[in-house]
C-alpha cells in the first residue's frame, strides 16, 4: 500500500476508458483533491459512477466540462448547479445511467462482495426498470440487478492508519466503504494518518484490505457551495 | 366549519399521526417541514438515508458541519443515540422494511396506491431519482403529503397515475389541504375533511368512487 | 424497546413452530443466558439459524437434546461435542439444511435487506446446489439462493445505549448484526447499558431501530468448553 | 538427493511462497502451521472468516480470551492495524476476491482443479461444510497443502475427484511431501520433487500426464 501526500502520485496511471467511482453525497464526502488531481492527470473517455453529476465549476463538473467523461452512472444528475452536466447531456455528448439510489449502493456492495446478481423491490414497474428481467418471489414483484465495478475508486475518508484501515466522519461515510470494496484499485484521501493500531479494531469501517493508495490532505478545500437536492 | 390547511397545517397534521417511537424518514421538500412538529417527548427517531439515525434539526450558525447533512443536503444536527452507516446499509434498512413511516411528496397518487413523485414525463427532462424509489416501497408505510390540485387546478389523486411511477402500490395514506384518504385494496376512503370540502365535492373534484369515513374518525 | 434484567421477560412470547436465529461462532457470542431462557420458556417445534448445531449439553445443545427443535439450517452441525445433533439426526428426529457458511451469512443478510434472491459462485457444482437454480453471469456460473428471517433473533453484544445501539466484542460479533437486521424480533443480552450518547455514533455496528429488547447479564456464564472444528 | 518433508516442511514450503504483503486465509487443520513460518517482516495479513483481518498467533495463557477465535475456534491474538467485521461483511471480503491468497487441505484435487474437502462421501456422515465451499472458490488463489497419498496409499491427486466436490476449478497449486505441482487450464506441471519422487514416478503414481516444468524451477 502506498500512503503519500504527493497527489500526482496517488492517481497516477489511471488509463484513458477507464471507470472510477467517485464517492460522496452532494458535497460531503466528495474528494475534491483527487478529483481535482485526476483532471491534472488526463485520464479521459471515462465512465464515472458518483451519486450525482457534479456542483458549481468544480470539481467533477470541472471533470464533465472538459469532456472527459464519456458515460455517467447515477442517482440524481439533475441539481440546481449541475449545468455542466446538464449542457453536455442536452446536447448528446454524454451517457446517462440512472439508477435509483438503494439500487446504486447495492449494485456496488454486491460488485465489492462478488454476488453474481441480485433481486430488488425498488423500481420494479417504472421506467427505470424497462427492459429488466423481473421476478415475483414469495408474492412480491422483484427486478434482477447486476453489479457494478471500477477500475478505480476516489474516496474521501476522516483517517487512516499505516495498514489502510479507514474510519470517516458523519455522513460523509456515504458511499466510501461500498466503493473501496468495489474498485480494483482504491485511493483515498484522509485529513491524517496514524500508526497501525492507532484505529480502534472495533471501530474500522473500512479495512485496509480495501485500500490501494492514501493520499494525506492536511487541510482540505472546504466543501462547496450546499445545493439542495437529492 | 374548519379552514383548508395551508402547508404548515398538512405537516401539524402528519405529524399528530406519527405513532410514539416510530422509526421515520421524512422526504425531501415538503415533508420536512413535519420534523417541526414532533414533540421530543414522542421519541420519534429520524433517518436519513445519506447514513444516519438520530437526526436532528436544521443546523445554524456555528452548529453547520458540511459533513453532516440530510437527504436534502441541508446541514443537520445529531442527537443523543445516533448513528452512521454506509450507503448500502441505509438503504437495505429501508428496502429491509425497518422504518415504520415515510413521508413523500407527489405529483400524482393513484387510487390503487400507486406513486409518481419523480419525474415530469416532460420529453426534455434530465431523469434524476435520487432515493425516491427506494423511499417509496421501503417502510412499512407510505405517507404521502400534498395539495389535493396542482397549480393549474387538476387533482392529484387520481384514477391512474399519468406521470411516471416511482413505485406501484405503496401509498397508504394521502394528506392534502383539504382532505385525508386511506388506501387499501384499491378503495380510497375519505377519513376527514377541512375547509367547505364534502365528500361529494371531493367525488366530483376527482371523479373517484370514495368511501365516506368521515363519520368514524 | 424494552431494556430488562429479567430474561424470563426477554423472551416472553416466542410461539411453538417459531423460527429462531441464534447468534454465535461456536461460543464466541453465543447468547447462552437467552437460550436457557428460551428453554425455560417452553417454545417447541422452534426452527434455529445458527452456524453451529450445539456444543457439550448446554444452550442449543440442550434445545436439541430436549426435543424442542425440529429443524436446524446451519454451516457446520457436526463437532466434536455435538453429540445430541448428531443423535437425534442419525434416528431422523430432526431435519437439517445445511448451507455454506458465506451463503448463510448472505442469506441472513439479504433477509434483513429486503433483497429477494442473489446469485452467488459459492456451492456451484456441489451437492449442496443439487437441485437450485443456476445461472452464468459473465462468465462465471452462479447458484440463486433465498432470504432467511426469522421470527425471532437471540443475540450477543458487549454493550447497548437505551435506544438500543450496540457494539460487540472481537470475533464474538460474527453473526449478531446480520442476524439483528434478518428477525422481526430480536433479543440482545448485553454486558452492560449506557445512556443514549454513551455509544459513539461513528462507532455504532448495530443500529438500535433493529433491536426490540435488551436484557442486561452483568455477568454471563462463562463460555464452554472451546472445541475445534468450523 | 532430498528428503520428502514432513508435514512441517510442506507448511515452510507454502510459507515461502505467499507473496509480500499478501492477504492470506488459513484453512483449518494442517494450513493453520504455515502462519508459523511467515517472517514478520514479509508483512502478511492473516483473515479468519469469522470476521477479522490482522489476525495473530495463538494465545496462550493469559492471552486466551474466548471472544477472540479463529475459524478453528482456537483462541488467537490480535496485531496492530486489527480490525473486526460481520459474517456476511467477512465473507463478502471472500466472494469478492480480494484476498490473494487461500490455503486449504484437501481430501482430493482433480487435475482440473476441482477440490474435495468436506465430505467423505459416507451415507451415514452428517454433513456440515463450514466456510470450505467460500474458501475454495474466494481467493485469487486457491493453494492446497496434503499429503499425495492418502493413508491406503492411493493418490489424492486425481483425474477426477471421487469424493464430493468443495468447488470446482478453483485450485492453482498443490503442496505436498514429495513434489509441487502447478494447475492451469486443465493441464498439471511438476514444478519441484522432494526425495526420490520423479516425474516420471509421479506420473506413474497418479496416472497423470504430469509436465515437467522441473528443470524450469
Amino acid at each position: 500500500m502506498l500512503i503519500t501526500e504527493d497527489l500526482r502520485e496517488a492517481v497516477a496511471g489511471i488509463p484513458d476508458g477507464a471507470t472510477v467511482m467517485i464517492g460522496g453525497f452532494g458535497t460531503a464526502g466528495q474528494p475534491v483533491e483527487l478529483i481535482d488531481a485526476l483532471i491534472d492527470q488526463g485520464a479521459s473517455e471515462l465512465t464515472v459512477i458518483s451519486n450525482n453529476a457534479g456542483n458549481g465549476d468544480v470539481g467533477l463538473a470541472q471533470l464533465i466540462a472538459l469532456g472527459r467523461v464519456r458515460r455517467m452512472v447515477c442517482s440524481f444528475p439533475r441539481q440546481k448547479d449541475s449545468w455542466h452536466f446538464d449542457e453536455r447531456y442536452r446536447a448528446g455528448r454524454i451517457e446517462l445511467e440512472v439508477v435509483p439510489q438503494g439500487n446504486l449502493a447495492e449494485r456496488i456492495r454486491a460488485g465489492g462482495a462478488g454476488i453474481g446478481a441480485f433481486y430488488t423491490p425498488t423500481g420494479y414497474g417504472t421506467l427505470l426498470a424497462e427492459g429488466k428481467e423481473t421476478r415475483t418471489i414469495d408474492g412480491r414483484d422483484y427486478v434482477l440487478e447486476y453489479p457494478l465495478t471500477a477500475d478505480v475508486a476516489l474516496i474521501k475518508a476522516r483517517r487512516a492508519d499505516s495498514v489502510g484501515n479507514l474510519v470517516y466522519r458523519k455522513t460523509a461515510r456515504n458511499f466510501g466503504p461500498i466503493m473501496a470494496a468495489a474498485a480494483a484499485t482504491t485511493i483515498a484521501q484522509v485529513a491524517d494518518v496514524v500508526e497501525a493500531g492507532g484505529i480502534d479494531p472495533e471501530a474500522v469501517v473500512t479495512p485496509g484490505i480495501y485500500i490501494d493508495r492514501v493520499v494525506r490532505i492536511a487541510e482540505p478545500a472546504a466543501a462547496g457551495e450546499l445545493e439542495v437536492g437529492q | 366549519m374548519s379552514q383548508p390547511l395551508d402547508r404548515d397545517g398538512i405537516a401539524r397534521r402528519v405529524a399528530a399521526d406519527i405513532p410514539q417511537g416510530a422509526f421515520v424518514n421524512l422526504g425531501i421538500g415538503m415533508p420536512t417541514t413535519v420534523a417541526g412538529y414532533l414533540e421530543p417527548d414522542r421519541g420519534v427517531t429520524l433517518h436519513t438515508e445519506n447514513g444516519m439515525l438520530g437526526m436532528g434539526r436544521e443546523a445554524s450558525g456555528d452548529e453547520i458541519d458540511l459533513d453532516l447533512i440530510n437527504a436534502g443536503k441541508i446541514p443537520v444536527t445529531e442527537l443523543p443515540g445516533a448513528a452512521y452507516f454506509h450507503h448500502a446499509d441505509s438503504f437495505a434498512m429501508m428496502r429491509g422494511g425497518h422504518l415504520d413511516l415515510c413521508v413523500l411528496g407527489a405529483f400524482q397518487v393513484s387510487a390503487s396506491g400507486d406513486l409518481a413523485n419523480w419525474h415530469t414525463g416532460k420529453p426534455d427532462a434530465i431523469p434524476a431519482v435520487g432515493g425516491a424509489m427506494d423511499l417509496a416501497i421501503g417502510a412499512k408505510q407510505t405517507f404521502v403529503m400534498m395539495e389535493l390540485r396542482s397549480r393549474d387546478g387538476t387533482p392529484k389523486l387520481v384514477q391512474r397515475c399519468s406521470y411516471p411511477l416511482t413505485g406501484v402500490g405503496c401509498v397508504s395514506r394521502v394528506y392534502t389541504d383539504v382532505a385525508v384518504f386511506d388506501l387499501a385494496d384499491g378503495t380510497v376512503a375519505v377519513t376527514e375533511t377541512f375547509g367547505p370540502a364534502t365528500v361529494d365535492s371531493l367525488r366530483e373534484l376527482t371523479g373517484l368512487d370514495l368511501l365516506d369515513r368521515t363519520a368514524v374518525h
